[in-house]
Parts: structure tokens; C-alpha cells; sequence
């Protein structure tokens, strides 16, 4: 065996300022994740291209006059709505000399008034007032054709479907059904099924890894059995659960679906031998965080929804929530994590909610997992000689209940490729 | 209240301050060691135990990072993270100042805290990775302190990565 | 109005790399405050041509043998004074293998040595010794064809002015009076006016933004009457007070001139509308902080130059400093406050002085707000999507003593494009 | 001194060491809610407190990051803060240890303490904005303990931007 | 003297950009030491070059089954020793998805499972199993045809010599001992002389400097006598200790070989003077700091090696140890300095040593006076405008017992400048 | 043990505490001022003063970042810092917190505490440069306390350049 993978100086390391994709279809190349120029390819082909980046929830905003702060792409953004219920997406930069005005996470306004000259700004996001316009005394202000309607802020179109906003800069966009693509939306709506939701909070942390190695690790059924033995042994999630992983037909979007089994799972000697962290034993002393109440017309326990570029959408047992990505550069995104019940659950529902709420978010027992292997596998592709890793896993005409694969993987960076235009 | 009542409460305080402090101080030094079992047994059987994130908590938004209701919550997780959890190898180090005790009403105490937790990863400089205070409610148990509930809302909500231990 | 400002794929989002100057001279570029290859090129342009670049005060290095660190544009150098009393500048790095020898914010000494290996610099920056210059028992040491004056530390040429002391590494460069030209060198003169100085103390900060963002804000009196309620609210400036904004011929220094009123300001109801801060109720506990003692022979108690690239000097009813702008990049700088009174000041005075001093500082009412603003602004122009800032208030031929203006500004960058020979 | 003498002496600094704990761990709490009018109560009416960097005090420069000579000067900046300042949300966490009573003669005492003021803001990690050392002169008002003089001595003598509230 | 060295706007102040080597071999260049492109060139050129690089000790890995995280240049790689004692050097990143899945300083296993899918490696770095293979219930899994053997992990030649374990990607490398050439091999050998050793521990510290600096300070017998004011006050090293710097004859090794005197050093009144910090009258109060048992067969008492690229080995008295530079970026680097003594030591003798490295270490008296002093150095080619560094001491030609020189740095910028390909 | 036993002991360890709270704020002050020479007086003559970095500590690796067997050593060190050693001027701000008194056995006490060390260097912001504990032998030398031994396991084991003052 000694002399395979003998490291030589002309073995492929590659030169990451050359991109050229791979012919091979599983293998990945290291530089998507780490350079500069690629990240800003991104923004102008991806963030700002023809998709809609997911800004927040409707129960967020439920009242006229709330505002939360958001992101499109590493975009500041502004999302209210306004007196007449209407939603808006605008960039959180004054008109002026451009300052960053909003600086509250959320709130309640009938305007913004931006602290460095108090230009004000409704909840559209028209410039409405600006002081001393005419100056004092007659002498000075704003030139007498200056047309405020010509310098509100620049806003976005915006949708929304089952209570979640979108936004795009994109302007014949298709409608978030059609985006989504019929596999996915069906499995959207059975999670945001028009009941109105209530706003549990948000969790935020930063990740020191690259934005689509979290939507990676959300199409990747394969590490769920392996790395979260928390979920194996208590059968939330193991390779004998009936499951499936739909994508949409471009591959941008996935779902991961799974349906618990009752009791204790049963996972065969051979599957245990494959998971070397597999623990038969494990009882918990409370064991209400796991109880599942049916909330929703679907047959799946456990819905993951990967929606490209930046959201992803939760919905396991009765937990509920929402992630925003929001890259940082290459190597750095923040997540906004947004937890949500029904506006009628009952305290005893709210606080299981809580309760399950345990096992996720960045102190839960999924989330320090997928949060630490993220950060290990960024420090890998950062630090160590260029080389392809390898998404050899299952096929691409598979049956989407499959789950030793990486196909969802594959499919999200054809499409990543095509729509960066990378050779 | 009469100046001796008003001395006497203060004296009183004084030395719950003192006996707080000997609690914390153990209780950190747990935590540090990550004896999370031990960590467990600070606290009553019906304990309270919430890590809120300060803008959650002041916008009146009850999730929590950790939420536990009751010791058996908190004995799953203490089994979870010694036996099921990855993360990266890490130092602790749990610094708890500015004790005070705030009331005292029979069995029940009433204290704050401030804490400061720095965590030191492998070939990296230690950082700061939370500050927050304690919002406690202890119980006398025959001459021993517990804790019946302690809330932990912390300023630095925006995290890095994820917290891996209880604070 | 909906449609409006609509923000779309390919609205204005400027390539920062293509850096052509927006015709319209209202309009300013973001590129300019976030760019390395635009601060690299201000190096060269502005901080190392023809400009006079401010280094410190003759009261901070009053007798011979005192030197401080200082700065010229980013680059670290020592002012000191010499046992005849001569003022040099020069840089703070050893000739020999490149040591920034000296780490002490302010000292007396009669040469510099060098840690490393001990080589020693006289007052002046020439090289006076070597050790084992001629090696030992004959063997090693320095060449024999060795010149020391080849080695001194590169200096500065040296001006100053009223107690104010410039560097340039411009060979042919002329006097500072001809570099303030008359309208600025008149005000400048009213505050350097020759009685000797006596050093309060130094404020140091780090401000996350560009440093030209802090010349734009004291050349801005706009922001004054809307963003500092203090300010306005005790009558130090409001904008009915008689004021004056001066500039060069050039653009690039300027003057914000005000004269107090006495007593509570006279704010027309109209003008108050406009201050959406405006507070008339506010009385102050301990009034001292706003006596003022005539101590210049000027109309105006209020004075703040900005002199090109790096000085500002404020005079404030009994208020008086320099501020020195240390560029680190495009995206911060470091500011070093000098606050000074007069050699014949009594206690009571100097006590006046620092009680006032309150008022500005890094943690005065105006510090806090000025620097919290052009945070806010770097945050805007280096996180949002690429747009043009507005300076459109006011005229270029306006009477100086109007306020709602951004004239100065424009001024400023007139001249800044020019130098910066941007097409 | 006698040996008695001294064992009195220490008690005596003791007694008051643990007192001035209590009143900067309350301090730090009303600072930490950014509650200045209560802030100012903790003074007597011709105290001075004083913010000095720790280069402009041993260089015998007498500058002040703040300046406050008795309480209206105090009353006034209260004010400006919750009044007329704009500045971003923030969240601050001050921690104060090390707290030594150094002298008592009669009704004042003369103390001394570390201070660490921990700032948080909008989507940024936890940072240290400032450290330093109290130098106080307390004197005892019937039973109750105010500032006549709090010294403030920083050795974070380059600003993080700018400090919004008194340490 | 007044008007030498004026800088003048086009003084010399080199573009950093454009990498032409000055004629004159004294003169050094700035950019070699700050620019991020050659710092990449030393990544192919030089670490990954037909280069020996140090990774470790023997008795770090004394059994087999252990491990040690190491790197090779800035590379993260992993030196086990397998179960039949043999040595390997692998890359610390898994070949699925790019883990660095090891992170533990040091420990003792029989296998690495990346956590992330448990992707399993020997001690070799061959990848030995892939958990769910075949798949589960016949669906997904590898492609048949997969072969586990072409997806280890990389590894690196590896040799030894006396306990000293180094690496390269070179495939038709040339023995140690012929790497290191006569004249340094020997000293080698003198110090690592096949007895065996004992770990004491791991200092770790990060220098916010370039690596070569570190290499420069060790080829540099001028500094010890003025910076390290300790030595020569207590005569480990004076100028007048018999010494020895020998290169190899590609001058990228070096020496630095001193015989300690007995008792107080003997300085000649006019060395005396050149060294301003020397001071008679320190006297210790704990001597046994600095007994010295002899314990090689050598007649040097101190030797300093500097090993290409990354190695340093000292031997002082009795003091032990490896120094590992780990390039972080060209302004930065980490160093894992390795202390060791004999197997043999009795208790006594190990406390001995480390009595003694209390000298030594990043809060030693010399490791305090050099950390400092590159930093400092660092500070002034990072800070300062550009310039030529000097290394003009001694002479090419000399006999190597001549101190006062610098004639092994000048040897080793040759030799880099050579292997860089600069012209 | 019998209740009342236990009361004493743990009144006795309090009081201990507080003693030792009172030795480590004068120590920290002592090296925040770099006054090493006083701070050998705060040992006794054959003290062993050990700084170690716990990933050393950890695997049995004796090597001290420093290691002094006794006064001499320390003196070595303090006559080196002053007189010999180059370094950049620095603030040093040492707090000590989580003082606890573990055991009290005649004249010798063994105590425990957490340390952090922020250090400010010229024109920097101030930062951690060492987090670490304390595991400390006391004897009491007529009334007064000192150290026996001082073991600091420090967790910022990659030492950010060098340490250049004892902790
Ligand atoms: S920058 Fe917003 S009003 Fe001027
Ligand atoms: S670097 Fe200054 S003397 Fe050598
Ligand atoms: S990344 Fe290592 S097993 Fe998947
Ligand atoms: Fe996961
Ligand atoms: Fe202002
Ligand atoms: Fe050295």
C-alpha cells in the first residue's frame, strides 16, 4: 500500500485563481469556499441575480409600523410594512451621504429619521422629509429642482407565500410557487399551511465557514445518521426511518423528509456496525422533549427544506423555525435563526415548544455538531493543499428515497455552476 | 423599618452575599472541569434553568438557548454532551463577579451575578465567548444552598459558532 | 409613488474597481472611502506630495531633548526637539534592519538607540554609532569604506506656524502661510496667535472609518444644528447664529465660524420644526461648563479649521485643540486629540478648561455623536450596495455665511479628484 | 502597633472591604441598566469623578475623558445621555474586582478596586471597551456610604471609537 | 549634516509590486517580508520544494499508536507512528468533504474517524472504511467501482536522524545528511547523538512577524551581545567566547557555536563600551540556573542550528530543544518549541533542565528580548515607507569565528533568492 | 461530622477566604504596578512559583513557561526584569476573582482562584493575554500569609508573542 497518495510536488494542487470546474460531476472544488473573487461573483450572479432571498416572517412584522432589520446577500436591508399592511424591502443606507441608519434588530416607526441630518424616510421607503430644505433665511438648502421622489431607497420587490417573505432585485421574477417548483412548494405549504404563526425568538451566531456549506449540510441525509447520535438513538432520525429527499428540477432547492418511527428505532447489526457512534442504551430522564403532537396534513415527522440561496426551513416534531444565511465574505456567514409556534398553541404547547427548541439552535444538540464540523471542514478547505472533495455518494436518477447520498449535493452545485458561469 | 432592622437585614445579606459567592465560585470551578454531571446537582428537582439571549428576553420573547425545566431536563443534557456530543477540544474558564444578594424570605433567597465565560480552542488565542448575568432564586436545603432558578440572560447574543457547555 | 427607486439588477451598482469620477459634482463615489488602491495612491499623492502634514504642537516637545511619536499620513515618525531648540521630524525605523525603535508615547532623550543591535540616532535622525563598528580583534564590523551620514532615519522638511509644527517630504514646497492661503490663515492666526501654549493632556481613538469622512464632518454645519442637540439646545450653535464658512481658493482647507449668542437662542418656529431634537427646555445643573472668557482677539467664539489633509483645530469658547488623523487603511483611522490651554493660565482657569473640555472629547456630547455618525456612515458605504452620497446643498457661489450648505465638501473633493488625478 | 492594634485594623478594613463590594457591585448594576440619574446618587454633592487615561496621569497631564467637578456636572451629563446623545443600542457589562479598602480615618474611608467594562453591540461579538482602576475616597453618610472622590484611571488609553457612559 | 537623508517625495521608496532583487547582496528588501504573493511562492517554492521540513521528534511519538499535529509550511499534516513503529506524515484533512478532522495536540490511536461522516483513515493516512458503503437496503452508497485506495490522505516522505523527523514532497530527495552538508550535519549530530530523549513539554506562541526573521535572528552572533544583556553579563556569550558560525555551502543552514568561559567573562574595556547595556555587577542568586554538566561530546557549550526552512535546534549548557516555525500569512507565524532532555536524566537532572529553560522560552530572558524585538521589526517594514535593510556586517570571505558580522544572514537570502527564482 | 463541626469548618474557610481575597488583590496590585521585587515578598523563602500551560499539565509535562525553586530563583527573575530585559511599555491589569479556600490544616492552607491578565500595549486596543487558575499553598508565617506554593495553569497556551511579567 506504502507509495499511494504519495503527496509529490506536481500533485494537484490547484491554482485557485484559475477556476475551472471539474468535468468530473463529484468532484468539488475548494475554491467556490474560499476566494474572494467567486464571493463576488456570487453577489452580483446569485444574491442580486434571478432568485428570491427570504427576509423574515410575516409574524415578525405582524403589526403596521413594525420593522425588523435584515440581509439580502451581505445586503443591509429594511423590512417593514407599512400603515396599510403592505410589506417592503429596502437598503438600509440614507440617500444622503449614506450612512447605515437602522441600527435596532426590531421595532415599531412610522418613519426612519437617519441621525446624522434627520432626512426621513416612510415606511416604503421614500424620502420624505429633509430639514431646512430651504434653508435659512432663504439662504442655502436643496437646489430648487431637487425632486425627493428621485432619492428614497433603493427597494426590492417583494413576495410572499404561507406567512415567509421574499425579496428580489430581479424584475420579471415568477412567482414563489413556480420558483420553488412543484416538489418543493408542496412540501413548503405543508409546513407553512397558512395557519398564522406567533414568534418564539431568534437565535444569532456567526460561523466560520462558507454560506453553501450550510445548505450543503442541509441535503446531506448521509451525515444526519453519523454525526447526530443524539438523533440515531432516539429514532428521530435514523437510516431505517421511512424517508425521502425531493429536489426541484433546476437542483437549487431540496427537502430532506423523514418520518419517525414509534419507539425505538430499528436499525439493523449491519446499519449499528456502520455507526460507530450508535448507543442502544441511551434513555432520557425527560422525555416531554421528544413528544410529538400532529400539527400538520403530512406524513412526514421531520421536513428540512433547503430553499437556494439563503433559507432554510425547519419543521421537526413540533419544532418550527427558519434560518437565514447571510454571508460575510468567503469564509464567514451569520445565521439568524427564527423559532415560531401557532398563535393559538396554549402556554403547555408554547413552553414544548421551548422545551424541544432544546435540541436545536446554536446550544442544542444538532446545532454545536453541524456548527463544529462546519468550522473543522472551512479551517480544511482554508488551510490545507487545494484538493476536489468528493460527493461520490448514490445516483442521480436514484429513488428519491435513497438516503446513503449526496445527490441533493451534486444537484445544487450543477446548478451553482450554471448560473455562475463557471466553464 | 428602625435603624437595628435596617442593620440587621444588611448583616444578613452580607453574609448570604458571602455564602452565594462560595456557591458560584464551586459551581464555575464544575463548569470549568465540565463535570456536567456535578454541574446537575446544584440545583433542586424542579429547578428552572434558562440561558436567554438579551434581545429575546427584553422584547419579552421566551426562547431560550438552554431551556431546562427541572433537573431531569438538565441530567439528559449533562448525558448528551459527555456522551453523544462532537465539538472541538476546548478550555473553560467561568469567572463569576459583582455577587449580590437581593432578598431574603424565609427558606428563599433572592441573588445576581454577573458572569464572563472565555473559551480557548486549540492554537487559538482565548476569547471572549459569553458575558452575562444571573438572575437567581436559591433554597435552603437542611444548611445547603440550591438552586430553585437561574436565568442567565447573556449580552453577547450574537454567537460564535455555538456554546457548548452550560454558563 | 410605488415603483419608485425601484432597485433592480442592473441599477447603479459601481464596479469599484473602475474608479471614474461621477460627472456630476454633487454626486460623490463610495470607492473613494473604501478602496485600498485609492488609499494606496493618497499615500503618494497627498500624504508624501505637496501638502504640509501636521505632527504635533511646540508645547508637546517644549524643551530640548523632548520628542512623541507621531505620524505622517500612516506612516510613523519622531518629532523631536533638538539641544539647540530645532524642530526634525524623521522616520521611525532603523536603517538597519528595520526596527520601530521608538515605543514610548512622548520622552526626553539625547540620541535613540535601537534595540536590536544597539545602532544609536541623534536628535536630528543622523547615525552616530555602531557597535563593534570596527568588529572584534580586528575581525568583522562595518566595511571600512562605511559612511554613517549614508544611514540617518529619512526626514521630514519642518515648518511651523503660531506653535503648530507641519513635515513634508515635498522638496520645493511653500510656506505654510501661502499653503493656508489668506482667508484660512487669517482665521488660523486668531487661534495660534502666538501666546505661548500649555499641553492638557492627549485623547486617543480608533474611529472605523475613512479618515476624509472626519474633514467632510467639520466642514459640514448642517449636521451641527440637527445631529448635535446639545449644541443647539444650549445656544453654542444654531442657525441663527451669525456664522461664517471660509475655504481656500483651492477647496481644500476650510473654516466653520460661529459667533455665540448670548443667552437662549433665538430658534424661529419655522427652524424648530426642522430640528426634529430641538429642546427648549433643558437647563444646565452647573453652568460653568459654558462661560466663556474672551481670550481671542476674533468675532467668533466658535472656530473649527480643517486644514488639508490630516489637522483640525478647534476653538471653542475656551476650548482649544488639534486633532491628527492617522490614516490605517481605507476603513479606520486613529485620531490623537491635543488639548492645550495657555502657559499663563491660573488653576481656576485650566479647571475651566477641562471642565469644559466635557463637552468634545471621546466621550463628550459631540465626540460620542460625531463618531458614532461616521461609523454608521463607513458601515454604509463598505456593507450596501454601491450608490452615489449627495452633497447638493447650497451653491459654489453662495455667500459664505450660509449654513444649510455642503459647499465646503464639494470644495474638499473638487480638489481631492484633482490631486488624486482622477479622470 | 500593638499585635491586637493590628488585628483591629484589619477587621476594621475588612468590614469595609466587604461594604464597598457591596456598593460597586451595585454601582456597576445601575450603570450596566445605563440608569445615570441613579448613577449620580451614588456622590456626594461636591464629589469628583474623573475618567483620566493612564498616559495623561503619569505624565502629569490632568485631561479628563470625563470631568466632573460635584454632582450638578454629573446631573448635566445624566441628562445630555438620556436626552440629547445619539448613539448605536448597546449593551454593557461591568465587572468590578479586586475591591481593597486601603485606609479608614473616621468617617472616610479610601479604597481602591479593578474595573473591566465589557461592550456589546448590534451584531457584533463581546469586546473589552475599557479597563482600568478605581481610586476612591468614600465617606460614610449616617450608616450609608457615597463617593466623595472616584478617580477612574484607564489603561485602554486608544478608544474604541468613543465611551458613551461613566465607568 | 543637516540636509542628508532629506526624504524626498521620489526618494527611494520601492513599489512593492514589482520584485526586482537589489545587486547589492548587503541590501535586503522589505517586500519579502509583508507581500502576500511571495509569501505564496514560498508555499511551492520553498515548503513544498526539494526541502527537508522538520515536523517533530522522535520521543513525541515515541509509541507506536501515537500522534502529534504538526504542519509542513502552513500546512496542517498529521506524524503518527503505526504499529510496526514506522513514521508517517499525512495531510490533516479528509478526502470526502475536507475535514480537518484532527484536533487534539497530541494522543495515541489505532485510527482517525473524521467526524463528519466517519470516514475512517490507519495510521498510514489510507482511508479504510466508509461507513454505509454499500448502501442501506441495497440504495445508495459508493459507486461500485469505487477504490478507497486512491482516496487516502496525502502523505510526505519522511526521514529521520537522530530522533529528528522531517518531511518533503519531493520525490527524489537527497538523504538528511546530504541535505544538511558536512559542516552543520556534524554539529547535528553532535547534538541529536543517537542517545535517546525524553519530552519535557511544548511552548506555543504566535509572532506577529515573517518566519524568516526568526532564522535571521539565530544567524545573527551581532545582536546576542547587545540585545541579550543576561548572556552577557553572565558569560554565556561575550564577544569574547571562542565561537564558530559555520554555514553550509548553500549558505540556507547555519550555526552558531560558542564555548562558554569560566567563571566572569573577560570584556575588554573598549567592548565594554560598545555594549551599553553591559553590566559587571549582576550576581545570581540561584547559580544552579546556570551549572553546566557536560553532557555531548562536543567542545561547543551553546550551539544554535538553523536548519532550512523551518527548524531550529538549541543546545545551551543543558538545555534542549527544537524550535518549529508554522508560517501564518507573511506577516505572521506560530512557533511549537519542543524541550526535551535524555531518557536517562534522574530526577535532579530533569529539574535542571528545567531550572535552566526558565532562560529561554517565550517568558525567558531571551525569548522576551527576541519575540520583542522581531515584532518590533515587523512593526517597521509593515508601518514604515519602503527600504532597504542592511546586512553589511563582516565579510564573505572571513573565517567563520568572526562574531561581529552577517555574513549567515546575507548567505541565506542568496540562497533564497536563488531558490525563489527572483531576478 | 457533627453539624456544629461542619458550621466551624465552614466559617473557618470563610474566613480564610477572605484573608486570601485580601493577599491576591495585593498581590495583583503589586504587578499590575510591575513592582516584582515586592512581589518575591509574597513567598516564602523556598517557595516554587510554577506558570504552566495546562495542555502540558494535562499530558504530565513538567516544563514551566516559568519554574522557580524558591525565593532566589525569583529574585533572579525580578533583578532580570528590571535591570536586563528589553521590552515594549505595557499596562498590565491583573484581576483575580473565584477565590475559594479549599482545606485548612494548621498553619497551612491550600486555596484556589481564577486569573485573568488584560495587557494594553502602545497604541493597541487592551486585550486577554492569559486566562488561567491559581492552586496555591498558604502558611501562616506569624499572622501574615504566604505563598508556598503558586502552581498557574494557564488555558492561553498559545501565548500571544511572549509573557514577559510573572502572573
Ligand atoms: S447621511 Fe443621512 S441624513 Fe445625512
Ligand atoms: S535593527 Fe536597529 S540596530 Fe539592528
Ligand atoms: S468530511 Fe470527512 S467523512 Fe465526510
Ligand atoms: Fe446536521
Ligand atoms: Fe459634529
Ligand atoms: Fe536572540
Amino acid at each position: 500500500m506504502d507509495g499511494d497518495n504519495r503527496l509529490t510536488a506536481n500533485s494537484d494542487r490547484h491554482n485557485s485563481t484559475d477556476h475551472t470546474w471539474p468535468t468530473d460531476e463529484t468532484r468539488i472544488p475548494d475554491w467556490i469556499y474560499t476566494d474572494q473573487s467567486v464571493y463576488e461573483r456570487e453577489i452580483d450572479k446569485i444574491f442580486l441575480g434571478r432568485h428570491w432571498n427570504y427576509v423574515g416572517l410575516e409574524c415578525e412584522v405582524s403589526k403596521p409600523g413594525n420593522y425588523i432589520r435584515s440581509y439580502v446577500g451581505p445586503f443591509p436591508v429594511i423590512l417593514t410594512r407599512d400603515a396599510e399592511g403592505e410589506l417592503h424591502v429596502f437598503e438600509n443606507r440614507c440617500a444622503h451621504r449614506g450612512v447605515e441608519f437602522c441600527r435596532e434588530y426590531r421595532g415599531t416607526a412610522d418613519s426612519f429619521i437617519c441621525p446624522y441630518h434627520n432626512w426621513t424616510y416612510d415606511l416604503k421607503g421614500n424620502l420624505t422629509a429633509i430639514p431646512f430644505r430651504r434653508g435659512v433665511k432663504g439662504k442655502g438648502g436643496a437646489p430648487k429642482d431637487f425632486d425627493m421622489s428621485d432619492f428614497g431607497l433603493r427597494r426590492f420587490h417583494v413576495a410572499t407565500r404561507g406567512g415567509v417573505i421574499f425579496a428580489t432585485a430581479c424584475d420579471d421574477m415568477e412567482s414563489v410557487e413556480e420558483y420553488l417548483g412543484p416538489e418543493i412548494c408542496a412540501e413548503f405549504d405543508a409546513t407553512f399551511d397558512g395557519t398564522e404563526f406567533k414568534l418564539l425568538g431568534i437565535h444569532r451566531n456567526i460561523l466560520p465557514s462558507n454560506w453553501k456549506l450550510y445548505q450543503e449540510n442541509l441535503k446531506d441525509p448521509y451525515h444526519a445518521t453519523l454525526l447526530h447520535t443524539y438523533l440515531t438513538t432516539f429514532g428521530l432520525f435514523v437510516s431505517s426511518n421511512e424517508s425521502n429527499i425531493p429536489t426541484d428540477k433546476t437542483g437549487r432547492h431540496g427537502g430532506l423528509l423523514s418520518r419517525r418511527s414509534d419507539g425505538r428505532p430499528d436499525v439493523s447489526e449491519e446499519d449499528q456496525a456502520s455507526m460507530q457512534a450508535f448507543k442502544k442504551t441511551m434513555k432520557l430522564h425527560d422525555p416531554r422533549v421528544l413528544s410529538f403532537f400532529r400539527e400538520v396534513n403530512s406524513k412526514w415527522s421531520g421536513s428540512v427544506l433547503t430553499i437556494f440561496p439563503t433559507l432554510t426551513a425547519l419543521r421537526q416534531t413540533n419544532i418550527l423555525n427558519t434560518r437565514l444565511l447571510v454571508p460575510r465574505g468567503p469564509n464567514e456567514f451569520m445565521m439568524l435563526w427564527t423559532v415560531f409556534g401557532r398563535v393559538d398553541d396554549d402556554d403547555e404547547m408554547t413552553r414544548h415548544r421551548l422545551r424541544q427548541n432544546n435540541i436545536f439552535g446554536p446550544a442544542g444538540f444538532l446545532g454545536i455538531e453541524d456548527n463544529e464540523a462546519l468550522k473543522f471542514l472551512q479551517d480544511g478547505v482554508r488551510k490545507a493543499m487545494p484538493r476536489e472533495g468528493l460527493a461520490v455518494l448514490g445516483e442521480d436518477d436514484e429513488p428519491t428515497e435513497t438516503i446513503i447520498t449526496e445527490r441533493a449535493i451534486r444537484g445544487m452545485y450543477r446548478y451553482y455552476r450554471d448560473v455562475m458561469e463557471f466553464g | 423599618m428602625m435603624a437595628t432592622a435596617i442593620q440587621d437585614k444588611k448583616a444578613a445579606l452580607l453574609e448570604a452575599r458571602m455564602e452565594i459567592e462560595e456557591f458560584n465560585y464551586a459551581y464555575a470551578e464544575t463548569l470549568d472541569a465540565m463535570d456536567v454531571d456535578r454541574w446537575v446537582e446544584y440545583f433542586t428537582d424542579d429547578a428552572f434553568y434558562h440561558v436567554i439571549a438579551r434581545d429575546n428576553a427584553e422584547s419579552g420573547l421566551p426562547l431560550g438557548l438552554i431551556y431546562c425545566e427541572g433537573k431531569a431536563m438538565m441530567k439528559d443534557r449533562a448525558y448528551a454532551l459527555l456522551n453523544t456530543e462532537m465539538f472541538a477540544p476546548r478550555y473553560l474558564h467561568l469567572s463569576i463577579t459583582n455577587t449580590r444578594a437581593l432578598s431574603i424570605d424565609g427558606k428563599e433567597l433572592t441573588a445576581a451575578a454577573n458572569y464572563t465565560l472565555i473559551e480557548t480552542l486549540v492554537e487559538e488565542t482565548s476569547r471572549i465567548q459569553q458575558v452575562g448575568k444571573y438572575r437567581d432564586v436559591f433554597i435552603r436545603d437542611n444548611g445547603k444552598l440550591l438552586l430553585k432558578e437561574r436565568i442567565c440572560t447573556y449580552d453577547s447574543v450574537m454567537i460564535d459558532n455555538c456554546l457548548v457547555f452550560p454558563v
